[in-house]
C-alpha cells in the first residue's frame, strides 16, 4: 500500500528548515501519512482541533478523517481499537493526551500491544506507536506532568523511546511508525517550543535503538533522555567553567537501552550520573545504574549517582522547581562522584 | 411531594416534553407545567427562587472573576463554568448537605454551594495543591481529573451508606465526554447491581474540549443508563427549577431505597473548555449565539420579573453580594502563601515512611547546602 | 432474504418471542414459527440442519475428549463448552471465511468451524503456546482470556474495513460476565460512534465462574446495546438455528452498511468453568438438569426426526465423523513435540533487539555450562 | 466502629496452629473482619465460591453478604468502588484474581488509590489493601503467572509487600489492613499450599516495612521476596554443602525497601545476589542493586548481580521451568559475585 515517492517529496528531503520540536513531530507524522496509507492517527482532540499542543495540527484537514481519528473519550478504546487495526494490517499512531492519561489504557497496552507479538507466535505484529506528550516544567495542574516512562520499560514487549530536539523528534518518530514491534513515543512537552534544523533526509539518521553522546567529555558520564538532556548540556557547559569535563549522553531509546555507548563512556570516565524527571524508586535510572554497575563494576570510581523527582507523587506546580531535577542539583551528584564536598557530603545512612 | 418516576422498564420518553426534554422555565422567563415534575418544586417560594438567581449570579462571578485572576498570571489555569450555572445550582441547592458530593473540576458552583472556602476553592488552579479542601468539612470530594474515575468512588461511597442503613446520598457529577470511559459504565454496573443511593449527574454541555456529545454518544446520553437497570431524566440543565425537581426525584429514590438515578442536565458551556483552550477553532459563533438566547440566568431573570419578584433592591442586593464575593476571592488569591520547599514530601504516606523520610532528609540537607554556599 | 430489524429505537423486545427471547426449535425439537426470523433461515435445507447437528456432535465430542486429556494429565487445563453447542455452531457457521473472528477462550467450537488444526487447538490448552494459531491463516485471532478486551479489537479491525468499504465483518465473542467490563462498554460506545461492520455476540452462559448472571445485569443483556445506538437481539442459545438467523441479520446488516448489531445468546455452561472448577459450590443439580432438559443437540435431533432426516446411516455416520475427530485431536496432543528452551525468547519483538538477544546469548551459556557441567 | 476483643479471641491468640499459607491469609481476614466492621472483603468470586484458591473461603458464611462482596466482573470497578468505601471510612480488602488482571485497575490504583493521600492534602486517607496472587511455576495459562509488583514499587503513595511463610502471611495480611496507607499485597500462588506454624499473637511481629534475615551467613548476601524465599533457602543449604556460606534476606517490604537490614547485610558480605521471578528490566532488582550500590560502593567485592525472569512475557506453562529463577541460576551467579568459574566466565560484552 505503500504510496511512490513524489518528486516534491524528494525536494522536501533534502531542504532543512528551522522548526520547533511539536512542528518537527507534526512533519514526521505528516511524512509517515504520506509514505504508508496504513499509517493513521487517533486520539482524542487530534483532528479538527489538531491536538491540544497542535502536534496534529492540519494533518485531519490533509488526509480525511479516516486517517487522523478524532475518538470517543477512552483511552482503552483507542488502544483497544489500535490493536483491531493492526490486525486488519494497519500502523495506528495514537496520541495520549497527557501523561498522566495512559492509565485507563494501561491493560490494553501491557497485556495486547506488547504481549500480542509473542503470544500469538510471531504471527500478528504490532506496529503501534503511542504519542505521550510527558514530564513536568509547565506549571500544569495535576495528572498533566507525570513521567510514566518507566512503566513500559518494565515492559517486555515494547520498545520506549524519548527525543530531546527537533530532529531527533522528525527522525525519531518516523522510525517508530515504521517499526514492526510497538514504540511508546515519549514527547518532551515543555520542549515543544524548542528550535532547531530539521531534514527530512533520514539517509544517516541513527537507529532508533541507539543513544547519542550529545556532548564529548572526560571526567564524568552524565546521562538522561528528553527534558532533561537540554538542562543536562547547561550543566556540562556550567561544569566545563569549573575545569570538570562532563560527557553528556542522551539515551533517545529507553528500551532496547543503548548500553554499549553508555558502557564506552562509562568505562572511559569512571564517573557517571543519571537524571530523569520519573521517580526515583524503580525508575530508569535504576536499570541503568544496575547495568552500568553489572558491565563497568572494575572502571567505576564512585557508585552510579541518582538525580531524579521524588518518590512523591508529582507535586502541585508551586512545588515543582523542588521536584525537577534541575543544573545545581546536576552538578551537586557530579561533585559527588568526584569525591568533591556536596551536598550529601557527611551524610550518614 | 408525590413521588412518580419512570422505572428503568418504562421508556424515558414518557416524562419528557417538547424539547426532547423536561423544561419547566423556558428561555423566555415562562413558567410551562409539567405534571410529573411540578410537584417536586411546588414548595419553592419566590424568595427562593430569587436565591437560586443569586447562586447564579454569584457563581457566574466567581467565573469571571477566575477567568480575569487567570489572564493576570494570578492563576494557573481556570475551567470556566459560564453557561452551566443552572445545572450546577439545581442539582447542588436539591441536595442535604450530608449528602455527599464526587466532582470533576468544573463543579467551581457546586462547591461555592457547599461554603467552600474561597482560598481552598483556587488553590488549586494556583498551582498551590491539587485538591483544596477537606473533603469531609464539606463534604465534597476533591475534584477528579481524570475523566470518570470519580463516578465509581460515588458508587463504593453509596455502598458505604446502604450497608450502614444510612439516608444520605452519593452524587457522582462528569461531563457528556465521560460517558464514553469505561468508569462510568462500570460505575453503572455496580450501582445497578448493588440498587445503591446514587446519583450519576451528567452535565451535557455539548462539548469534550473539541469533541461534539454525537462523537461520543449517537443517541441521547440518558438513554445509555435504562439499559444497565438505572432509570433516568433528561433535563433543560439551563433551567434552574427543572433540574432541582429532577435532583430532588432522584435523592427521594435514593433515600427511598429504590436505587440509582440518572440525570442528564442539557446545557452548554459558553466558555472555552479552560483558559488554555481556543473555542474558535472548532465552533461557530453561529452555535454559540444560539445558546446565548437559553441563558440560564436572563430566564429566571424573566419568570421573577413577570412575577414582580425581581425589584431594584433585589437585584441591588445580588450584585453587592457577588461583588463581594468576588472581592473575597480575588483577596483570598492574592494573599495566598507559597507552600514551604519541603512540603513536596508531605503526605505522601499516613504513616511514617523510611524511604520517604530519607529523600526529605537528603533534599533538606542539599537545600542547606545550596543556601550555605550562596 | 428480506431484511428487517429492530432499531436501536424499537423496543427489542418487538421481535422477542415467547420465553424472552427468540426461538425458532423449541426443547422438543417442535420448529416455532416466527415470521421476522423464518425468512433469515428458510433457505437451510435438512442436510444442512444434519450438518449443523454433526458439527454439534463433533465440539461435544471434542469438548469430552479435551476434558479426558486434561485428567489424563495431557493438557493443563480445559474450558469446555458443553452446552453452548448451538451457540457456537449456529453463529460460527453463519459466518463467511472472510469475516473475521475475535473470541474469548470458549470458542473452541467456533474455531473447529474455521477448520483449525487440532495440534494448533490444543497447544494454548496443553501449556506449549499463548496461541496456538496464524490468526490470518484462519481469520480468528487468538483466544483472549483478559475478559472483554477483545471487544475492542473486533471494533477496530471493523474500523479497517469500513475505511477500505469491504463487505466483510468483524464479530467479537465474549460472555455475560464480560459485560461488566470497561472495554465492552468502551467498544459499543467506539462501535456505535464510527457505525462500523461489527458483531458483538455474547454468550449469556448464566454464569461468571461462581457469579450469576444476575450480578453483572440487573436487565437483560441484550438490553444495554441499544441505548449505546445499537440494535440488539435476544434469541436462545440452544437453538442453532435461531442463532444462525441472528448472526445473518447481524452480518447482512453489518455488510449493508448498517453498523453494529448485539446478540445475546441465552444458554448454559453444562460443565464446569475450566477443568479446575467445582460448580458444586456455587450452583445447585436442579439448576443443571433444569437446563439439561434444554439441550441443544437432543432438540435438533427430535426435529430431525419429526421430519424423518435423522436415519441410522445419518447417525453412525456423524459418531464415526465425531470418532475420527476424536481420535485425530488425542494424536495430535500426545504427538505434539516439545518446545526447544530457546524459543522461550523467539518473538518477544518483530525486529532485532539487542536486550532480549543478549539475555538468550547469556541463557544459552548458561544452559551450555550446565550441560557442559553435568 | 472497633469491636472489643472477646475471650475467645484472646484464647486464639495464644495458640498456634499448623496451616497452609492460604490458610493462614484466610485466618488473617477472619480476624481482620472480626477486629474491625469497617473492613470489607471484595472481588470475583470471594464470595459464594470463597475465591479460586480459596483464601477468603467461609468468610462470607461467616460475615455475611455486605462483608464479603462478590463483585461484578471489573477490576476498575472493584478498585474505583473501594475508593469509594475508603472515602466513606471503611477499610476495603480488594482481591485481583491473577496477576495477570491487575491492569484494567491499573488507573484507579495508580492515579487514586496512590495519590489520593497526597492529592487531598493529607485529609483523605486510603486504607485499601488489594491482594494479588501472583508469580508462576504452576503451569497455568497465559496472564495467570505474573509478577507486575515493580510497576507498584515504583508508583509513589502506595506500599508493597510479599509473604513467603504461613506466619507471615497472617502477621502481614492483618498489618496491611491496619495500615492507614494502601498496600499491595503480592500472594506467592506456588505456596499457597506450603505449610507452618502460626500464631494469631502479634505482639512481638516484625514490623510490616521489614526485612528478616531468614538464614544467617558470611559469603553473599542472596535477597529476594514471596516464592522464591524457599528457592533461595534451598539454594543457601546446596552452597553450605559446598561450603560456600550465603546469608538470605526475606525482603517481605518491597516498598518501602529496608535497606537498613539489606545494606548492613552486604556490608558484611561484601556480595550480594538478587533474585525475583519479574522480568529484569527495571524491577525491583534494578532498584536494589542501585540503592546497594549507593549505600556499600566501598564494601562490594563484585557487582551486584541479578537473577530475574527474562524481559519476554511470561512464556507458556511448557517453558516457565527456563523463565524461573531456580537454585541452579542463583548459585550461578553466587559463583559469580564469588569469581568463581560460572556461566558467564569468559563472556565477553
Ligand atoms: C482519562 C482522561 N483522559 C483525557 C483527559 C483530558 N481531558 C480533560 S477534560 C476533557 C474533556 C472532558 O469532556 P466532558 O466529560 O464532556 O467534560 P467537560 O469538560 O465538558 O465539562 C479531556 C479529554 C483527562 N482529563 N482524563
Ligand atoms: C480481566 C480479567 N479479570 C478476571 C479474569 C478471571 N476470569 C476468567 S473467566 C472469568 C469469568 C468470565 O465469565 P463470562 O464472561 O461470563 O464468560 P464464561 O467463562 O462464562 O464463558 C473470570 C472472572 C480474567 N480472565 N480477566
Ligand atoms: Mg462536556
Ligand atoms: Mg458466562
Amino acid at each position: 500500500m505503500t504510496s511512490t515517492v513524489t518528486e516534491a517529496a524528494v525536494a522536501a528531503d533534502t531542504a532543512t528548515t528551522t522548526l520547533t520540536l511539536s512542528k518537527a513531530i507534526n512533519s514526521g507524522l505528516r511524512r509517515a501519512l504520506a509514505d504508508d496509507d496504513r499509517v493513521v492517527i487517533m486520539g482524542e482532540d487530534v483532528g479538527t482541533l489538531g491536538g491540544v499542543f497542535r502536534v496534529t495540527d492540519g494533518l485531519q484537514a490533509e488526509f480525511g478523517k479516516d486517517r487522523v481519528i478524532d475518538t470517543p473519550l477512552a483511552e482503552s478504546g483507542i488502544i483497544g481499537t489500535a490493536v483491531g487495526l493492526a490486525y486488519r494490517g494497519y500502523r495506528p499512531v495514537c496520541e495520549i493526551q497527557f501523561d498522566g492519561f495512559i492509565y485507563p489504557g494501561f491493560d490494553q497496552i501491557v497485556a495486547q500491544v506488547a504481549k500480542l507479538h509473542y503470544r500469538s507466535g510471531g504471527t500478528v505484529s504490532m506496529p503501534i506507536t503511542i504519542r505521550v506528550p510527558f514530564g513536568g516544567g509547565i506549571g500544569a495542574v495535576e495528572h498533566h506532568s507525570e513521567s510514566p516512562e518507566g512503566y513500559f520499560t518494565h515492559t517486555s514487549g515494547l520498545r520506549v523511546v524519548s527525543c530531546s530536539n527537533p530532529q531527533d523528534a522528525h527522525t525519531m518518530i518516523r522510525q517508530a511508525i515504521a517499526s514492526d514491534d510497538p514504540v511508546l513515543f515519549f514527547e518532551p512537552k515543555r520542549r515543544y517550543w524548542t528550535k532547531g534544523d530539521v531534514t527530512e533526509n533520514l539517509t544517516n539518521a541513527l537507529p532508533l535503538h541507539r543513544a547519542r553522546v550529545a556532548r564529548e567529555g572526560t571526567d564524568v558520564t552524565l546521562v538522561t533522555y528528553g527534558p532533561l538532556v537540554m538542562t543536562a548540556l547547561d550543566a556540562a557547559s556550567a561544569a566545563a567553567d569549573e575545569g570538570v569535563s562532563i560527557e553528556v549522553i542522551d539515551l533517545r531509546s529507553l528500551s532496547p537501552l543503548d548500553m554499549d555507548t553508555v558502557t564506552a563512556s562509562v568505562r572511559k570516565t569512571g564517573r557517571v550520573v543519571i537524571t530523569h524527571e520519573a521517580q526515583l524508586n524503580g525508575g530508569v535510572g535504576a536499570e541503568l545504574a544496575a547495568s552500568i554497575t553489572e558491565r563497568c563494576f572494575h572502571w567505576l570510581e564512585a557508585a552510579p549517582a541518582r538525580v531524579t523527582g521524588f518518590d512523591t507523587p508529582y507535586p502541585p506546580a508551586a512545588l515543582e522547581e523542588h521536584f525537577l531535577p534541575d543544573l545545581d542539583r546536576m552538578l551537586d551528584a557530579v561533585d559527588r562522584v568526584m569525591g568533591r564536598e556536596n551536598s550529601l557530603s557527611g551524610w550518614s545512612e | 411531594m408525590a413521588r412518580s418516576l419512570a422505572t428503568a422498564d418504562d421508556a424515558t420518553t414518557e416524562i419528557l416534553g417538547e424539547g426532547d426534554f423536561v423544561q419547566l422555565i423556558d428561555p423566555d422567563g415562562t413558567r410551562v407545567p409539567n405534571p410529573r415534575f411540578d410537584p417536586w418544586v411546588e414548595d419553592v417560594t419566590d424568595e427562593q427562587l430569587v436565591d437560586l438567581l443569586e447562586d447564579m449570579v454569584v457563581i457566574r462571578r466567581i467565573d469571571t472573576e477566575a477567568t480575569a485572576l487567570q489572564r493576570q498570571g494570578e492563576l494557573g489555569l481556570w475551567p470556566p463554568l459560564l453557561g452551566q450555572e443552572a445545572a450546577q445550582i439545581g442539582s447542588a441547592r436539591a441536595l442535604r448537605s450530608d449528602d455527599f458530593i464526587f466532582p470533576s473540576y468544573r463543579e467551581n458552583g457546586v462547591a461555592y454551594c457547599r461554603g467552600v472556602d474561597y482560598g481552598d476553592l483556587l488553590r488549586i488552579w494556583r498551582g498551590q495543591a491539587h485538591g483544596g479542601w477537606d473533603p469531609h468539612s464539606i463534604n465534597m470530594a476533591i475534584p477528579a481529573v481524570i475523566i470518570g474515575a470519580q463516578s465509581l468512588h460515588a458508587v463504593g461511597y453509596a455502598m458505604g451508606i446502604k450497608r450502614e442503613g444510612d439516608d444520605t446520598v452519593a452524587i457522582a457529577y462528569f461531563g457528556d465526554g465521560a460517558t464514553s470511559q469505561g468508569d462510568v459504565n462500570e460505575a453503572m454496573v455496580f450501582a445497578a447491581s448493588f440498587h445503591v443511593p446514587v446519583v450519576f449527574f451528567c452535565q451535557n454541555n455539548q462539548w469534550a474540549i473539541s469533541e461534539p456529545v454525537a462523537l461520543q454518544a449517537k443517541k441521547h446520553i440518558s438513554d445509555r443508563s435504562p439499559g444497565f437497570g438505572i432509570p433516568s431524566l433528561r433535563v433543560d440543565g439551563n433551567d434552574v427549577l427543572a433540574v432541582m425537581a429532577a435532583t430532588r426525584i432522584a435523592t427521594d429514590r435514593a433515600r427511598s431505597g429504590e436505587g440509582p438515578t440518572f440525570i442528564e442536565a442539557v446545557t452548554y458551556r459558553m466558555g472555552p473548555h479552560t483558559t488554555s483552550d481556543d473555542p474558535t477553532r472548532y465552533r461557530t459563533a453561529d452555535e454559540v449565539a444560539e445558546w446565548a438566547a437559553k441563558d440560564p440566568i436572563s430566564r429566571l431573570e424573566r419568570l421573577l420579573e413577570s412575577r414582580g419578584a425581581l425589584s431594584d433592591e433585589v437585584r441591588t442586593r445580588v450584585d453587592a453580594k457577588a461583588d463581594a464575593v468576588a472581592a473575597e476571592l480575588r483577596n483570598a488569591v492574592i494573599t495566598m502563601p507559597e507552600p514551604a520547599a519541603l512540603s513536596v514530601f508531605d503526605h505522601v504516606y499516613a504513616e511514617q515512611n523510611p524511604w520517604i523520610e530519607r529523600q526529605r532528609a537528603q533534599y533538606a540537607a542539599y537545600l542547606e547546602s545550596v543556601e550555605g554556599g550562596e
